[in-house]
C-alpha cells in the first residue's frame, strides 16, 4: 500500500460522515472520475455554522480519507472558520500524506469551499427573490 | 486471519525446490564463471546447464539464451539492440498499444534516437490483429515487437500469425514473452519468431533473472557493455544462483506445464463465473477464452481500484489494480485504455492472478469477502448514487 | 587438497550472516515492493532499510542510491546516463586509460553516438594525475569518470584531488568505486564526486546486485526503461532477496572495515615480500603502498598466466591473470599496457587477491607451490633459456 | 579453466620431449611472446626420419600441450610424414580445443615444419658446400 499514516488508515477504514444530506443547504462537487477522484460535499447550515456535512466520495484511500476528515474539521464550524481549511492543514491533520496523494487533499478542501459556495449563492438569490418580492409587493 | 496471495502477476513465490538448488551457489560454490580454476570451472557448467534448461522450455538452441536480470533488461536489450543493429536498413518500429512499459518506453527512447515507432491499436478483448501489423510494416520497419501474453488482462496474443506477416516481408520479430514463458507452452520454433524474452519471477523462479532468446546468427547491439560474459553480448558478472535458479525453475515449469495450467484455469474460471454472478456491474476485461490461465482481470463499475485493493487487503487478500491511484504516476492503465475502457471504469480496474500456492477455498474467500468491500465502496459512490437515481428516474 | 581462494576480485564469497538475511526473501516474504498489500509492504520497507544500510557505507543519504543488477550496470548507467542527460552543454567525456570495461566500453558506446571521449593516461604505477585530468577538461566536457581502485593491480586513485578539478569547471565526476567500495573507507562528500558506482559481490555480498549513487539533483537519462522502480529511474523488479543482501552486506563492512583492512594487508604483504624473496624476475604491478589492501598483483617474467594459473589450480589454489591466454578475447590487460609494462612481461600477470576467509597458512601454501611451478614453466620457456644464455654471453 | 579435454590436460600436466636438442639438425621458432605464445621445436633426423624431437615453449596450456602432442607425432617419422602433421590433426589427436585456442594447433605444426624447413636448408648448405668442395678439389 500507499504509505499511509495511521490516522489516514483509520479514516479510510472507519470514515465518518459518509452519505448524502436531503435537502442539504449546500452541495459541492469536485474532481471528476475520468481523472480518478470525485467528491461531493453536503452542508447543512444553522446560524451561519455548519450542524452537518457529508459527503460522497469515489477515490483511493487517501480520497475517503481526506473526505472524512474534511468533514470532521468543518462540523461545528462557522462558515468563515471552516473556509480556513486548507489542504495542508488536512494533511497535517492527517499526520501527512505521501506525495502522489496532495491532490486528494486540496480536492477535500476545494468540495467543501464549493459546498459553501453553493450555499452562499443559493442564499443569495434566496435574498434576491426575498427582496424581488419584497420590491414586487411595494 | 487468512491470507491470500493473489498476486502472482507482480511476483510468483519461488518454489522450495528452486531455492533449494540455489542454495549452495549463495553458500559454497562463489566463483566467478570467467575465473580460471575449480571455482570458476564448476560455476561455468553450472550456469551451462541452466542455460540449457531455459533453452528447452521454450523450444531453443542453447547457445541462443542470453541471461539478463530481468524481463525489463531483456526487453530494453531486444528493442534497443536489434533496432541499433539493423538501423543501416531503416528507423521504423511497430509495437503494439498493450506492450509493457518496458518495450513501451524503450521504444519512446528509439524515438528520441531519431527512430520512428508505430503503434498497432488492439480489439476491446486486447487482441492484436495480424493483419493490422501487416498494414504497418512499411519499406524501411525493422523490428516488430508485440508481446506474447499481456499480464494485466491475460490476453494471449497470436504470434504465429504476426510471425506470418513478417516473415513475408523478411521482417524482425521480437515478443515479449515474459507474462508467458513458463505459464503456458512457448515454442520459439512454432511461434516464428527472432526473438524473445522470457523472466524466471514469472513462473516461480527468483527475482533478478531473465533471459533474452535470440535466433541464431541474428545482429544485436550489447545493451550491457562491458567484459565478455554471455558470449560478448551481456556484461557483467554472471549472477549464478539466480540463473540456477531460472533454470531449475524452466525445467519445472516445462515438466508441469499442463497440470499446472489445468489447475490455474480451474481457480480462474470458479473466481470469474463467482464474481460475475455476485457482483452486479461487473466487466471481465481481456479475452473471454484466449487468456492465461491464472488470470481473472475485472473492473468493478463505480468504484476504485486502490481502495478495493486496501480493504482487500485488511482481510489478507492480496491483489493488484489498474486504476490511475494505485500507479506512482497516477495515469490509469495504458492497456485498459487501449481496449478502449472508459477512463472511470478502468478506474475499478481488479486484477487476481493466480498461482500454484493458491486454492479454491482462497477463491471462496474471496468471494465472500469482496462483495461487502464492492458495497460498502458503493455506498460512499457519488457515481453509484447517481447511477441509481438516473435508473430510478429512467423507469 | 588444499584449496585457496585468491580470486576475491573475481567474486567474493557471501558472508553466511548475508545467506541468513536473504534466505526469508527467497522463501516466504516474495512480494514485489510495487505491490499494494501487505507482501509489498513488506518487501518495500525492507529494500527502503537496505538503501539506508548502503546510503550509510558511503556517507550517502538513502534516497540517493539507485540499485542495479550489477557493478557494469551502474557503469553504464553512469556513463551513458549522465552524458544524455548533459549533452545539450558538450560532447566530451574525460575517463582513464585503465578503467574498467563497462566504464570503457560504454565510452566507446557514446563514440557511435557521436560524443568524443579523450582517455587520460596513468603513470607506472597505475596512478592518474589530477593535473593530466584537469588539462583534458575542455570547454565542452561534460562527464569525467575516473575509477576509484583498480581491480587489477590495486592502485587507489586519488579521487578526491581530481574532484577538486572537475569543481573548478563545473564538470561532472564519476568515480567507478565497484573495487573500492566495502574495501576501504568511500565517502562521497569527502570525494567529492557526482556519481559512483558500487556492486555488492566485491564485499562478500551476492552477485545481481550493485547501486549507482547519485548526488541529489544530478539529473540522468535512465538505462533500463520500463515501470517506475526506483523513483522511475531503472525499470525492473526489485531484486528483494539481493538489495537485502547487499545491505547487511553494506552494513557488516562498514562495521568492519578498519579490522578487514588490517588482516587483509598483512596477507597481502607476507606474500608480496614472500613472493619478492623467492621468485626471481617478478615485478609487483601496481603501486607499491596506495593499493587495495588484499591486492598482490605480479608479474612472472618468461612465462606465461593461464598456464601458471592451471598448475596452481592442480595444487588447489585459485589466483587470475590478465595475460592475453586468459582472456577470451586473446588481449592481455589493457591496464598493464597503460602502464608501460611491456607484452611480454604482461603474459606473466599473476593476481592473487584476498579476501576474509584466506588465512596466513594459505599465503605459506602459495609460496610453497608456487615456486615450483615457475620453474618447472621456465624451465619450458625458450624466452628463459635465450635469458640465461644471454646472461651467460653477457658475463 | 577453459574447457579442455582430457587429452589437453594430460599433455599439458605431463608434457613429453621438453628441452632443447645440442646441436640439433633442425631448429624451427614460431609465435612471438608479445602475441602470447612462441614455440622453439628441436629436431634430429636419421636416415630422413625424426629420431628426436624436443620443445621449448612459451604460452599457455593449450601451446604446451599442443607442442607436446606434435612432438610425439612427429618422432620416428619420415620428414614426408611429418609434413602431414596439420593443425586440424593435432587438434584430433588432442581430443579437441576451444575455439579461442585453434591457433595454437596451428603454432605447434608450423614450428614443426619450421624445424624441417631449417633442417633441409642446412642440408641443402651442406650439400652446396660439398658440391663446392668437390668443385674446388676438381
Ligand atoms: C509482459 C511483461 N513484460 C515485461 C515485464 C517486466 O518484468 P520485470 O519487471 O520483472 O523486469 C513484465 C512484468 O510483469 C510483464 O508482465
Ligand atoms: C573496478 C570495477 N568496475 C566494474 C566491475 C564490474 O563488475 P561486474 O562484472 O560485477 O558487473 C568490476 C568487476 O570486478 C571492477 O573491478
Amino acid at each position: 500500500m500507499p504509505v499511509y499514516s495511521e490516522k489516514v488508515m483509520e479514516h479510510f477504514m472507519n470514515p465518518h460522515n459518509v452519505g448524502e444530506i436531503e435537502n442539504a443547504d449546500g452541495i459541492g462537487e469536485v474532481g471528476n472520475p475520468v481523472c480518478g477522484d470525485m467528491m461531493t460535499f453536503y452542508i447543512k447550515v444553522d446560524d451561519n455554522r455548519l450542524s452537518d456535512v457529508k459527503f460522497q466520495t469515489f477515490g483511493c484511500g487517501a480520497a475517503i480519507a481526506v473526505s472524512s476528515i474534511v468533514s470532521e474539521m468543518a462540523k461545528g464550524k462557522t462558515l468563515e472558520e471552516a473556509r480556513k481549511i486548507t489542504p495542508a492543514l488536512v494533511a497535517e491533520e492527517l499526520e501527512g500524506l505521501p506525495k502522489n496523494k496532495y491532490h486528494c487533499s486540496n480536492l477535500g478542501a476545494q468540495a467543501l469551499n464549493k459546498a459553501i459556495d453553493d450555499y452562499l449563492k443559493k442564499l443569495g438569490k434566496e435574498a434576491k427573490t426575498r427582496r424581488r418580492k419584497k420590491d414586487e409587493g411595494a | 486471519m487468512k491470507r491470500a496471495y493473489l498476486d502472482n502477476a507482480a511476483t510468483t513465490p519461488i518454489l522450495p525446490e528452486v531455492v533449494e538448488a540455489m542454495l549452495p551457489y549463495l553458500r559454497d560454490a562463489y566463483g566467478n564463471p570467467q575465473s580460471l580454476h575449480q571455482w570458476g570451472d564448476e560455476a561455468r557448467e553450472t550456469i551451462e546447464e541452466a542455460r540449457g534448461q531455459v533453452a528447452a522450455l521454450i523450444g531453443a538452441q542453447t547457445e541462443e539464451i542470453i541471461f539478463t536480470a530481468s524481463g525489463s533488461e531483456a526487453n530494453n536489450f531486444a528493442i534497443k539492440g536489434l533496432a541499433q543493429a539493423q538501423q543501416s536498413k531503416g528507423k521504423h518500429i511497430v509495437i503494439s498499444a498493450i506492450e509493457h512499459f518496458s518495450v513501451l518506453h524503450s521504444a519512446r527512447t528509439l524515438e528520441k534516437w531519431g527512430f520512428e515507432v508505430t503503434e498497432v491499436p488492439v480489439g476491446r478483448h486486447g487482441l492484436v490483429d495480424a493483419d493490422e501489423v501487416a498494414k504497418r510494416i512499411r519499406e524501411d520497419t525493422i523490428l516488430v515487437s508485440i508481446m506474447h501474453a499481456n499480464g494485466e488482462v491475460g490476453t494471449i496474443e497470436p504470434i504465429a500469425e504476426i510471425a506470418k506477416a513478417t516473415k513475408k516481408t523478411g521482417t524482425l520479430l521480437h515478443t515479449d514473452a515474459v507474462a508467458a514463458a513458463g505459464t503456458i507452452p512457448v515454442d520459439v520454433k512454432e511461434l516464428g519468431v527472432d526473438a524473445l524474452s522470457l523472466a524466471a519471477n514469472q513462473f516461480y523462479g527468483p527475482n533478478g533473472v531473465g533471459a533474452l532468446w535470440l535466433k541464431k546468427g541474428t545482429r544485436i547491439i550489447p545493451f550491457v557493455d562491458g567484459g565478455v560474459q554471455e558470449g560478448g553480448r551481456r556484461a557483467g558478472t554472471e549472477n549464478v544462483p539466480a540463473i540456477v535458479g531460472m533454470g531449475k525453475a524452466a525445467e519445472l515449469a516445462q515438466h508441469d506445464m499442463s497440470s499446472r495450467m489445468t489447475r490455474l484455469s480451474r481457480l480462474r474460471d470458479r473466481l470469474i463465473q463467482g464474481l460475475s454472478s455476485t457482483i452486479d456491474h461487473t466487466i471481465l476485461t481481456g479475452h473471454p477464452t484466449q487468456r492465461l490461465p491464472g488470470n481473472a482481470s475485472f473492473c468493478i463499475q463505480f468504484i476504485e481500484g486502490e481502495a478495493m485493493l486496501m480493504l482487500l487487503s485488511s482481510k489478507g487478500v492480496a491483489a493488484s489494480s489498474g486504476s490511475a491511484c494505485t500507479s506512482r504516476a497516477l495515469k490509469s492503465s495504458h492497456v485498459l485504455a487501449a481496449m478502449g475502457i472508459p477512463p472511470e471504469i478502468a478506474q475499478g480496474s481488479l486484477l487476481f492472478s493466480f498461482g500454484l500456492e493458491n486454492t479454491e477455498g482462497e477463491v471462496d474467500y474471496v468471494l465472500e469477502v469482496l462483495p461487502p468491500i464492492v458495497d460498502r465502496l458503493r455506498q460512499m459512490s457519488p457515481l453509484y448514487a447517481k447511477f441509481l437515481k438516473q435508473q430510478r428516474g429512467g423507469r
